[in-house]
């Protein structure tokens, strides 16, 4: 019979649980309810007895810790979506790299001079994710070591409290780049779009955003069941980000 | 132009800073009046602990609350123990969360309505037969009544405007515990900037009319202004 | 059955110390200078200010003592404060009804209207009170007060705001209020003229005690209160109860008998067999050893030096006797001496006007 | 060199309508009925109310006409407001230096010892004004608006709270600072005596009308200024200017001469050569037709009848004239009838008492 | 017991409320004296305007502030033009954003503070010769000591617990931006419940002495109580 199942979803990746839970609802009698949030606030919530079914987080830590505490369904984990980092600078008009399959692109002619831009820190101010707060702004930093410019560069950082916000800094013109996640990208009018490079998988760490069941009702593994089909990993793809299958894993 | 979402966050919005509104005058009131009228010694230290919860970022604050509101927290545990359920992420956590957020700015204003009063008035009213509560209420409360407009409007606007307690004991439930600042909150996070914009001009609209009103209609009521 | 008013209270530097026995029918005036706790004495017996070894009885009722505290509003009184403080929320009217409604439970002895019409309020009552003048804003207060179907009246100056020609209006319906209603009144005032004129008992107060108690008529005429109390004041005044004889329709005089002689005094809103006070300043009486035959003052009877006090070595009060009634005059010294005035001598004392009260 | 004042002001239902020129030396007393319009014409004259029709000159500066409007604080002024609205926030002391400090653009002609001293608020000068009681929160008022050494001081029934003892002391004081020191001063009043003790002109109002202006001596002898003026009034004060002629010291008494005769007054604070006035309530002038000869009355002088004016049935006014000088007096109908006095009848007015002005 | 980078952030955040409550009570003092008396008859529109950003969630009104400041908005683009830089991501913008978002706590108590004096008292010290600005000084503002003594404690205990428009106007830069609201988010965020209570108490125990000394240094000034 019907059921409303409740998801505590990380804000980065809302946007893509509608579509999932719009085309899983189209199969279902249940109803999905998304509360989003950051991950750190939904783990204190579950731990304070939330009455969610689900928790999709940004991270792998949180639902690990979930487990380890009980509170979560042992052996329900697993990572749904793997972020891509991006580094954007939308006043590079010169060209644009994009195409509808430029996710994989690693390299271009406009990417490198968004590279040089970075390491002349020819620019005021760079905005990230914050790094102990947000897995992407632990990404970013992992990718600014990996150039070499973390030390360098900390005067021109500015820390966004997620990975939001580090896209309001950049959207808004305060500051002129900034690591933000490739789905971010996706939304944008391609005009609006401006130059971006995505930064090479090995820069960092995988961000795995992993979820976690927290309760074994019949609905609740529909849905984890339905988020696990290759229907659903085509949206997550188009969304902009990868799946344990796109590694290969 | 709204999603049904975005109406009903408005409709639990409306509701919530209306009932904390409601609740705060009937709580701060007396609070305030005792505040006014007392001599104790340590009643500064009751002031300074009142305002206290302004200190803390309301997200930290409501952290503590959904410790202290939770099954496992003194308060949540007294509730379940007495057979009820734990007030987090309900309309009643809300609710319980936003008097205490809001305490200060209703408590404050009234207070100092009520001291500007002077015992003058009451002390007539007294010689002319009205009772403690007579006198409050045929007395106090009309000459107060600019503090009561400063208190109902900082009270209900700092409601609607409230975002961190409510967040975080509420859970941001859609239809339960979703308040409009929320889902405004929502739409600036995942980037629909065009929902965001007109759900905030709505907030802000429809808070400037009921600003415009309030504030409209005790245009005339400046007789505080004289003293007889 | 009368009013029985204890209070020992300090108030920083000052301390109010009073025992005081008052009848519970008339009107006492609470007489003294300024600052030596008038306001405070009607504080306390109001229970606005809390004196825990204060006693208090208003001859029906006790309102404190040192078990019991009656709070303010369980006191059937009515209180004109020195600064009438009307409600600034209310109007007029509404300032007025405050204390009606709240009097349901207290006979309705008082008509609303009547208290309106004297108090010449009547075209202010839809107003709002900052626009009302000063005196406009006591008598306000005042009905106020009266509307409140008080059981003791407390008014402190009431009248200091108030223009002469009311104020004549509103003594005498005070007057009546307790020789009709009978509802005691104590009324603060710095005018003796106002306390002889409406004073039963008059208090002298000075630095917080009782210097002087006594019935009006002989507190007025008693030279020992020192400069604080009456002597020394500008004005004296003589009391003496007499009674209506006879009534004069031609000149509209009437004729009293008291206790000394017939008196003529022009007045005509008498009735025979009334009893009266007449009010006579003691600069209004002058001494001749010789009875005048083409004089227009029309009471002249002969009297008894008792007592010459001088006052300043220009002025002197007589006290004198004529029959039973006591009577001072303030003359010259130069004409004690022209007149060779001493105790017992034999004169007549010429009255040129008198108030008539009640 | 005068005062000037004109204003026509709408206050709700009540009209101001004033065109008054007083002189700018001495006293002028504002002298009529509750909510007939002092306040609101001394507010006017401050500049606490807006008038933009107004003119007000104080004989050496204009403050206000067409094209100018000299804000309150920049009008050289004292002002006593009917309720003394001292600062809760200051101490009687810095309540009284508020307006000194400020002052120091004028003329520093009064003394501020002096002032503390007269108003007997020595003892207070530490207390929180919370404290005080309502007369002496009055006199601390008035030592402020002293203070601030006005060129005009504005008085809006600055005694009402005062006791008799304490107003015989200021009145004299008030009258000085004319006298001495030429501040003009307005005075509002509703104690004809009073009036009659301080006023130099005497303004009568009426319904936000001017009913009378004039000296002090001929207003009080007008007649016609009805209910609402001084006629019908219970008090009714003639005042004679005179001239000190000699001083007896044996019985503290001293000779004036005036436009009808040698006056006899006790009194011996005086000089010869002063000029002085005399202020003679009509009830205390009795009338006969011969010479009295054993009177303790010494002030009997010939005069003549000038007018007879009814008051009420049983009493009237009679004018008369002693020289050139004008008295009233106020006798029953019953002993006019009695003496068969008639205009131009020769009478002996006996004066019983006076008081002296100046 | 607390990191280097607590300290800092709490220093900051001294800074931030200490400037942001003193440019108030600058602002909103004549602001709250022409509202209290003004006559005009639409003040009651610019009243409801004033307390238009209590409305909006912090982080919301910190977005707009973020748009309307930045390099490409009205005022940050204006600056810009000016030869300066914009004033997002600096303390500079820090204070804006706390000075707009704390308006209504100081402009409100002040304006009933000033509107409970009355006339009198300051028509009693224009006949002693004071000028309004000597009137305003002497008289106005030591009656209205109760309400400053409010306006002050709300603005700046508001301004301490505020975070939202912090976060996002001010990017977080330790040392720079970072407030100690946002380190304690930030701990609570990472689990670091330990170092986010440690943090919470001390700023509740400096805040509450803070109050207590505010509040207890004003015990006796109840002389608004008292008509004279
Ligand atoms: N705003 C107003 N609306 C209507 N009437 C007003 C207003 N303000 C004052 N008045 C009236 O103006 C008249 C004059 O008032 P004002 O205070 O000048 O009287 P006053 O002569 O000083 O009287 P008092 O001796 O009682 O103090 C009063 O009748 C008062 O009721
Ligand atoms: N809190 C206080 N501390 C010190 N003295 C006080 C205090 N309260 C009142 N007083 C003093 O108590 C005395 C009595 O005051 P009260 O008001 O009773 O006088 P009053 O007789 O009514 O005078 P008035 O005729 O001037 O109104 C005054 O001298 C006053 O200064
Ligand atoms: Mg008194
Ligand atoms: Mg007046």
């Amino acid at each position: 019979e019907a059921a409303e199942i409740r998801v505590a979803v990380a804000s980065n990746f809302v946007v893509t649980m509608k579509l999932l839970a719009r085309s899983f609802e189209t199969q279902n009698n249940h109803r999905i309810v998304i509360a989003s949030g950051s991950t750190g606030k939904h783990f204190a919530q579950i731990s304070h007895g939330a009455p969610f079914d689900l928790f999709f987080a940004a991270d792998a830590k949180r639902p690990q810790l979930l487990e380890q505490q009980g509170l979560a369904i042992d052996g329900t984990r697993f990572t749904y979506a793997l972020g891509t980092l991006t580094l954007w600078q939308p006043e590079q008009t010169t060209n644009r790299s994009d195409n509808s399959t430029g996710m994989r692109e690693t390299t271009s002619i406009e990417s490198n001079s968004i590279l040089k831009t970075l390491k002349q820190a020819n620019f005021n101010y760079l905005a990230i994710a914050n790094p102990k707060l947000a897995p992407y702004g632990m990404a970013a930093k992992e990718s600014l070591q990996a150039l070499g410019l973390w030390e360098k560069l900390q005067t021109q950082i500015v820390r966004g409290e997620n990975i939001s916000q580090a896209f309001h800094f950049v959207y808004s013109g305060n500051a002129q780049l900034g690591f933000v996640a490739h789905a971010q990208l996706i939304h944008l009018d391609p005009d609006a779009r401006g130059g971006f490079w995505q930064i090479p998988p090995h820069y960092y760490q995988p961000i795995e955003q992993q979820a976690v069941q927290l309760n074994d009702k019949a609905a609740t593994r529909a849905f984890v069941e339905y988020i696990r089909s290759p229907a659903a990993k085509l949206i997550i793809q188009q969304q902009g980000y990868l799946t344990s299958d796109t590694l290969g894993r | 132009m709204f999603s049904e979402a975005d109406l009903t966050a408005l409709l639990i919005t409306l509701k919530l800073a209306g009932l904390t509104t409601l609740i705060l005058l009937l709580i701060g009131t007396p609070l305030a009046w005792w505040l006014a009228r007392s001599q104790w010694r340590f009643k500064f230290l009751l002031e300074a602990v009142l305002a206290l919860p302004l200190v803390l970022p309301p997200t930290v604050l409501g952290f503590y609350l959904l410790i202290a509101l939770g099954p496992k927290g003194p308060v949540g545990g007294l509730v379940e123990a007495m057979g009820g359920t734990a007030p987090t992420f309900s309309f009643t956590g809300l609710v319980i969360g936003s008097v205490l957020y809001s305490m200060p700015f209703v408590v404050q204003p009234l207070q100092n309505a009520f001291a500007a009063i002077g015992t003058r008035p009451l002390e007539v009213a007294a010689t002319l037969g009205a009772s403690k509560i007579d006198r409050f209420f045929t007395i106090a409360l009309p000459l107060a009544r600019p503090g009561f407009l400063t208190a109902s409007v900082l009270g209900f606007a700092h409601t609607l405007g409230e975002f961190g307690v409510v967040l975080m004991i509420g859970g941001n439930i859609p239809g339960k515990t979703q308040v409009v600042s929320i889902a405004i909150y929502d739409h600036v996070e995942q980037l629909n900037y065009g929902q965001a914009h007109s759900l905030s001009i709505a907030l802000l609209i429809f808070s400037f009319v009921l600003l415009v009103a309030v504030y409209g209609f005790n245009r005339n009521t400046n007789f505080s202004l004289i003293k007889t | 059955m009368s009013i029985q008013a204890r209070f020992h209270h300090q108030q920083g530097d000052f301390l109010l110390d009073v025992d005081l026995t008052l009848p519970s029918v008339g009107i006492s005036v609470i007489y003294g200078p300024s600052g030596c706790g008038k306001t405070t004495l009607l504080r306390l017996i109001a229970g606005l200010e809390h004196c825990n070894t204060g006693y208090f009885s208003n001859g029906r009722s006790r309102w404190q003592d040192k078990s019991l505290f009656l709070p303010t509003h369980e006191r059937a009184l009515g209180y004109v404060f020195q600064e009438a403080s009307l409600f600034a929320h209310l109007s007029v009217s509404d300032n007025i009804h405050y204390g009606l409604k709240r009097a349901t439970k207290r006979a309705q002895i008082l008509s609303l209207d009547k208290i309106i019409y004297l108090l010449g309020i009547n075209e202010l009552l839809g107003r709002q009170v900052q626009t009302l003048s000063g005196g406009e804003r006591q008598r306000v207060a005042i009905a106020r007060a009266l509307a409140a179907q008080p059981e003791l009246l407390l008014m402190d100056e009431p009248l200091a705001a108030i223009d002469i020609q009311r104020k004549q209006e509103i003594l005498p319906y005070l007057q009546k209020l307790h020789s009709q209603l009978q509802i005691p009144v104590i009324y603060v005032t710095h005018s003796l003229s106002e306390a002889a004129q409406l004073a039963d008992k008059l208090v002298v107060m000075d630095k917080g005690r009782i210097t002087g108690v006594g019935n009006i008529s002989e507190m007025l005429t008693r030279l020992d209160l020192g400069s604080a109390g009456l002597g020394g004041q500008p004005e004296q005044i003589s009391m003496i109860p007499a009674r209506v004889s006879s009534i004069d329709q031609t000149y509209e005089t009437c004729c009293l008998t008291f206790a000394g002689g017939q008196f003529t005094l022009a007045s005509s809103a008498m009735n025979i067999g009334d009893n009266v006070r007449l009010q006579i300043r003691a600069d209004d009486v002058s001494l001749s050893l010789e009875r005048a035959k083409t004089s227009s003052i029309l009471n002249i009877f002969p009297a008894k030096v008792l007592e010459i006090v001088p006052e300043r070595s220009s002025q002197v009060l007589i006290k004198l006797a004529i029959g039973k009634s006591l009577l001072l005059s303030r003359i010259s010294t130069k004409s004690v001496a022209l007149l060779q005035l001493k105790a017992d001598s034999s004169v007549f004392v010429q009255i040129k006007s008198a108030a008539l009260l009640n």
